[in-house]
């Protein structure tokens, strides 16, 4: 289903703290994203003013749940504000606080406005030739993960995390398996560790992981050497979200892909190794870098 | 408001800006509503070259105050498949075309010029002379006399309006513009992004610093740029006589106005459709109420 | 953190943009603070020019987003009493100044530079090369040509560290700033206000709209044009082995350290000063944290 | 008594509606202004990301009052921002939102930060002669009349304002006379009507008056007539509010004054005429503007 052409204005409904994350919640009278879609969001209010006078630009964020049918608008100060719609839900966003954008995003309250774009790109692939779902993801990483685990009749999920203020977000799942970095929370080490073992008893699976760069490498390697289907949520710094800048670009063996409108889901398979975002060792051309040109 | 542009007729004088929004990609993504809530009077492709370019490596992005940094590199697939993929479908677009082109020579134009001449479905061509000479590193169109001769060589390789969008990385835009005109551009347009450097944000200490982005420097776009889009538009404006497309950090009917004000004849929108991509349409929508302007 | 530049020891890399710190009028604002929280390693003084200047008419101000566009006009009293009055009280600083200068030809800067060379209060001179040339209206400084003949011919008339401050609006500055050294300048500083345009607010509908500006074009400068000065910084010290002063949007000792990243061995804070009379004074305590880099 | 040599952070104790105005007080380290005087103001947060992402600069105010003595700080969340000092004051504003700036302050609660520079400029000075005081004010420009009457031991306010709603701030003085231009409170007409009649019978008076470019004006031009010293308190748009900048300046008989040194406060008798700010009609110099340069 197209996304709406024009970034349309969510209300705020909860920004609820899950551990170390806070959850977003807004009315969307858009219909509802795949999992692994995801949103331009910003700001109705004071987008800009913040550290260096940012954010300027929208920011990116996977839908992680989508609760259809009419959804209930606060009370708010301002009635003008307030957007109702028959049809439509509620669409809730898993946030962790980096920089100005997620930070502002952090602050709105029920009843403030939240500009929207979406849902975007292309999302997850239910798993063929009955293969079982597993469900991978590191830190703010599960958000996809959740509102798949949703549409799936059964998943197994498994998480890591830095410390247990941070596993709090393994809420968002149900009956997940924890890891963490400091083993404050669940058995201590790598997700990638939980994968490898659950792999050993279940190799007819679908990996599917979103998390940061090394542990989607990790996960692409040995889903590689065992020859195990995985779909991979990527990221990368977006300016527009729809295909217009070619800023987001990851590389992939068939050269350089728009995350945006090609992912952020992409096959495993289409990827020579996940490159850390900023990371810029692999230019599939011999032509000069145009320095200075857009 | 229904505009005369180089013989084209116009809705309104609000266009994108090349490289800043791609239909084909945005009729993925929004469906039939691209065609029908359409918000450009003329759509501008985003630069071809010759032979294919996969662009500059990421990253590519750069947030700034009040605007953002691109090195975006200009990937491209090259005439030849821009001709056979791309042109039927922008040509299904409700708006004239106008095909934004970047040769590194006189002959590489000439070419690219040429090809866009025998093909209807194109209303005009934008000539983009920002393309760095690989003699001198500078950009073809920073010189005005390089830029004449250059352009001397190619129009008549073209008969369809050429817009030449000039560099604004140049110490005399306004000569630059005149030269373009005297050697037959029918149209000018500026201001394309602001030579800029985007450090790397400090990692672990110790650790080189260097630049953020892939191709090492970038372009300047958005609003922090207006201020000296308005300048050299109006510089130019006074000078020549052909139409100007005036651009740099719209994002407004009242910004848009300021452009017209200080001589353009058409504006695009640029950046400003990153942060919605129907902001063009929004804009055109503020024209039509007078308190806009 | 003592640094040498050009013979001169300064306590630390922060210095002052000339024209967006008047040490004499705050030293009637804030009294004797202002000597003993001195906040620049070195004091930069105002443009002066050969004769007494008014400046441009008002209004001289706009405020752009992350910036402001200036048109003062280089107001100034003239080298004879600034000699006379000014040099008195600026050699009580506790800091070394550096006078800065701009003439419109060879003739007049020479005699600035020699008035200079005959007093010991200066330890140096900033040589403004951002004035429009008379014929040609472009800035002298714009052309790499043009500006090694100036030099050339004004270098001899003064034996003190020559600082040559660049204009950047221009194609090349990094070309710009190899003449300068080749002609002799013992250090360069950019940037410079980047030309811009203010638009009068749209008063009563009908009035022709028009520039705010009483000196009709202004110059940009503040937080927008930080990611334009990285990247002109960054392309000068690439080709000089002068020291550079780097300047443009300096907010904050993270934006320092990108400038001394860049290759600039001083930087210098400008309209951050506005916002905050010590500002560099902030910044300079910034650095001693190795937070701040 | 010299200003502090670096912006200070006050805490705003009060923002209270005046009628159309707004009167914004802070708790003020520093030392008494004298009247006529300003500080150059910022909010402490979200400066900038108004319109057109502005404001960037801070902004002039007089001071409408200064209470002197140990200022109550009220509670606030954020302990680290609350801002005691033994000495000081309470420093009162009176804002009228035109624009991004004045429209932010408005904004500001108690217990949140505001930048101040100040006390800057030359205010007024008292009548010579035993001349009685006449205190003209249009608009937001009674402020810094208000503190000056404080000062005064006695002094006739004439006070004019759009309508009913702005005359709610003739409260910020006692006793004043107050016209409206549409007569909803007080007389219809001009300040300057008032302050001829009273000068027919106190032609022994020096005047202060501080208001709209046309209004001083008129005053100066109807002192001059009469030989009656005035000192006017003139606005120009400013960057820096210390000297700084140069972008400030207002014509005088002697050439440009920086309003905010050599101001705000004029002597009537140093100007030919007050203009409009942003009217640039006169140049007191044949050399050529030098466009584009600072
Ligand atoms: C498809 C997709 C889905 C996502 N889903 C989620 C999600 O569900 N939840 C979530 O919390 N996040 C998600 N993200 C990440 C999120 O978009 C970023 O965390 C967010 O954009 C950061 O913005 P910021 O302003 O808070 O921090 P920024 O400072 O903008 O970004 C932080 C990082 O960006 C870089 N950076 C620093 N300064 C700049 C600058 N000036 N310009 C550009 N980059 C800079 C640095 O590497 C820094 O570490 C997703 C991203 C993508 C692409
Ligand atoms: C000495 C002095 C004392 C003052 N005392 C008071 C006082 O006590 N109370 C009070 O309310 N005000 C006072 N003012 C006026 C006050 O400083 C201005 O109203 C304020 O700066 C407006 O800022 P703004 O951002 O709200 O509106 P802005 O939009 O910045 O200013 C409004 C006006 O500025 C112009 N303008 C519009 N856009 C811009 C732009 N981008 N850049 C520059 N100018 C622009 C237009 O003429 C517009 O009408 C005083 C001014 C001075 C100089
Ligand atoms: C991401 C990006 C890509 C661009 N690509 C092109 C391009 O391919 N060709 C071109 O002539 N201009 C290109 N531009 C320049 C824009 O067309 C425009 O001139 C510039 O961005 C200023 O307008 P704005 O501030 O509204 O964005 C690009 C700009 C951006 C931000
Ligand atoms: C109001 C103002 C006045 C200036 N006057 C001068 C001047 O007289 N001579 C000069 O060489 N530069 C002058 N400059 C330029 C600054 O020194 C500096 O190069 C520029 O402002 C960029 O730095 P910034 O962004 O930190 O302000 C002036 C700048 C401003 C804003
Ligand atoms: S974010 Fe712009 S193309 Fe992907
Ligand atoms: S405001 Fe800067 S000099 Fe007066």
């Amino acid at each position: 289903m197209p996304a709406p052409f024009e970034r349309h204005r969510l209300t705020v409904t909860a920004n609820e703290a899950l551990g170390a994350y806070r959850v977003l919640k807004a009315s969307d009278p858009g219909g509802p994203p795949t999992a692994g879609q995801f949103a331009m969001l910003a700001a109705s209010e004071r987008w800009g003013g913040g550290e260096d006078e940012r954010p300027f630009l929208p920011r990116a964020f996977s839908y992680a749940r989508w609760l259809a049918g009419r959804s209930e608008v606060p009370p708010t100060s301002d009635r003008r504000r307030s957007h109702r719609s028959p049809i439509g839900g509620e669409a809730h966003f898993l946030l962790e606080d980096v920089g100005p954008g997620t930070h502002r995003l952090c602050e709105l309250q029920p009843g403030e406005g939240l500009w929207a774009l979406g849902p975007l790109g292309v999302g997850f692939k239910a798993p063929s030739g009955g293969r079982a779902a597993v469900l991978v993801g590191g830190g703010v990483g599960i958000a996809p993960l959740a509102i798949w685990q949703d549409a799936l009749d059964s998943a197994t999920v498994l998480l890591g995390f830095r410390d247990a203020a941070h596993a709090n977000g393994a809420d968002l799942c149900h009956n997940a398996q924890v890891v963490t970095d400091d083993g404050s929370c669940g058995r201590r080490g790598l997700v990638t560790e939980l994968l490898e073992e659950h792999l050993d008893e279940e190799p007819h699976s679908t990996v599917y992981a979103c998390g940061p760069p090394p542990m989607l490498e990790a996960v692409r390697a040995l889903c590689a050497v065992r020859g195990i289907p995985a779909q991979l949520a990527l990221e990368s710094g977006m300016a527009c979200g729809f295909g217009a800048c070619f800023g987001c670009v990851v590389p992939t063996r068939s050269g350089y892909a728009r995350l945006c409108v090609d992912g952020p889901v992409l096959d495993a398979a289409e990827l020579e190794r996940v490159e850390h975002a900023g990371g810029h060792t692999y230019d599939s051309s011999s032509e000069p870098v145009l320095e200075g040109s857009p | 408001m229904s505009i005369d542009f180089c013989g084209i007729a116009l809705a309104h004088p609000l266009v994108n800006g090349s490289g800043t929004f791609d239909a084909i990609a945005a009729r993925r993504v929004f469906g039939q509503a691209l065609d029908e809530r359409f918000p450009f009077a003329a759509f501008v492709s985003k630069t071809i070259t010759l032979r294919p370019r996969t662009g500059n490596p990421p990253p590519r992005l750069w947030e700034a105050q009040a605007g953002m940094i691109n090195s975006i590199g200009l990937p491209n697939k090259g005439l030849e498949r821009y001709m056979a993929e791309d042109l039927p479908e922008l040509a299904r677009l409700p708006a004239p075309l106008i095909v934004n082109v970047m040769g590194s020579s006189a002959q590489e134009i000439a070419q690219l010029l040429r090809a866009c001449d025998a093909r209807t479905e194109i209303a005009a061509i934008e000539l983009n002379v920002s393309c760095p000479n690989v003699k001198t590193g500078l950009d073809i169109g920073a010189d005005p006399q390089q830029l004449a001769t250059v352009l001397g060589q190619v129009r008549p390789t073209s008969s369809k309006p050429l817009i030449v969008k000039l560099t604004p990385n140049c110490a005399d835009v306004a000569a630059c513009a005149v030269a373009a005109e005297s050697a037959g551009a029918d149209a000018v347009s500026l201001i394309n992004t602001l030579r800029a450097y985007a450090p790397a944000p400090p990692h672990t200490p110790g650790a080189p610093p260097g630049p953020w982005l892939g191709g090492g420097t970038g372009g300047l776009s958005g609003p922090a740029i207006r201020p000296v889009a308005l300048a050299q538009v109006a510089a130019v404006a006074a000078r020549v006589a052909v139409p100007v497309v005036g651009m740099g950090g719209i994002q407004t009917a009242r910004h848009a106005r300021q452009f017209l004000d200080a001589g353009a004849t058409l504006v695009a929108v640029g950046t400003e459709s990153f942060r919605d991509p129907l902001a063009a349409g929004r804009i055109v929508r503020e024209f039509s109420q007078a308190s806009a302007c």
